[in-house]
């Protein structure tokens, strides 16, 4: 989210607003996520991450964005997600921010799959033995 | 060895299908994307009603019907709806 | 803005959103802005601050906020105010950071001056001579 | 010395009169926060219309009207329209 930050300053940037999204320890039917992994249609979802940004330039006048998404194993509590955008001024980095964050969860070709046990990240096939509940 | 797409399979398509990649045996001249994803779902009966709610992608380009010709060489992805953030 | 972030921080958090505004260095009548000297009426605009943060957490569930503004003089490009809330699920800290932002502007006791060039920051009398401009 | 209320003044209303505090005299009995007002207005005619754009802060407590007595030892805050972010 640093980095996130120093990527949004700049001159005459009055406003800038990042949102960050992190894994939560949901409980579900298996126990309580002890982490999320993620997985993408990798060359599809940059593309797609890529457009967005240009998207909230043009219709959010944002003078800088990003848009950033890990993949593979995130552990809960941390951040899986930012969203941020630089304006003149503040409501238009608000909508901008929301927009990102809104149509990456809607339109990029981003997966997460819950995991209650420790495996390696992006591997192709899902655990087989079903994990056992942490929680 | 015959001509074959790749198909990727993610998420649950993946979960359903037990594997994530695919190379798939089609006809020379080809098939439509809706005889493929037929005789994806009779191999893969899990995997039939996740493609119910899938978008299709052809090559890095969406599918808006299922008329389109997918070719030997061809990459052709399930996608199930999108769970990013 | 990174303390911020650190404060927005804890377990169960599944989003944050944190607004940061920018001293612009708009033109005025005198010239180009190069500083905002802000004063408040202390006592009031602390209890408010903390009213506001308050209500935030009442009416978005906001589990953490942070409301922050400098006093005295401020460079072009340097943060001056910050607003910031982690809740449970996204939407509600959008809501709560806009919320907590907009309400600081219209409700509390803080005021800016421009200046065109430096001096002291806080002092209770506005330099006589009227400022040079510096654009 | 005589009685006297502390008057804050802030901002637009500060440069007004060319000063942000004041010790003010009052009579012992006090006097309403109109009459305040009005005096104030007549020592400092620049404060006058800003005063009409401003809330007035008694001992820390917003006015809603100008009916409120201030007494001896009081503070009296003029608050301008906010501009803080």
């Amino acid at each position: 989210m640093a980095q996130a930050v120093r990527e949004l300053e700049g001159p005459g940037l009055g406003g800038v607003v990042v949102f960050a999204g992190r894994v939560r320890p949901d409980r579900t039917r298996s126990g309580r996520v002890e982490r999320l992994d993620y997985e993408a249609h990798r060359a599809l979802a940059v593309a797609a991450l890529r457009e967005l940004e240009t998207i909230a330039r043009r219709r959010y006048g944002a003078e800088r964005v990003v848009l950033w998404h890990r993949l593979g194993a995130v552990p809960v509590d941390e951040v899986s997600v930012i969203a941020g955008a630089a304006t003149g001024h503040r409501a238009a980095a608000f909508d901008a921010a929301r927009y990102l964050i809104e149509q990456l969860k809607a339109t990029v070709p981003i997966w997460k799959g819950e995991r209650s046990r420790p495996s390696r990240p992006r591997r192709r096939r899902p655990v087989g033995r079903g994990g056992r509940s942490a929680g | 060895m015959s001509a074959r797409v790749t198909v990727l399979l993610f998420a649950t398509a993946r979960q359903a299908a037990g594997t994530g990649r695919l190379r798939w045996p089609v006809p020379p001249a080809g098939l439509s994307a809706r005889s493929l994803v037929r005789s994806l779902g009779e191999r893969f009966p899990k995997l039939e009603p996740v493609m119910r709610t899938s978008r299709f992608v052809l090559n890095g380009s969406y599918l808006t019907g299922l008329a389109r010709r997918v070719r030997p060489g061809d990459e052709f992805a399930v996608h199930p709806p999108y769970g990013g953030g």
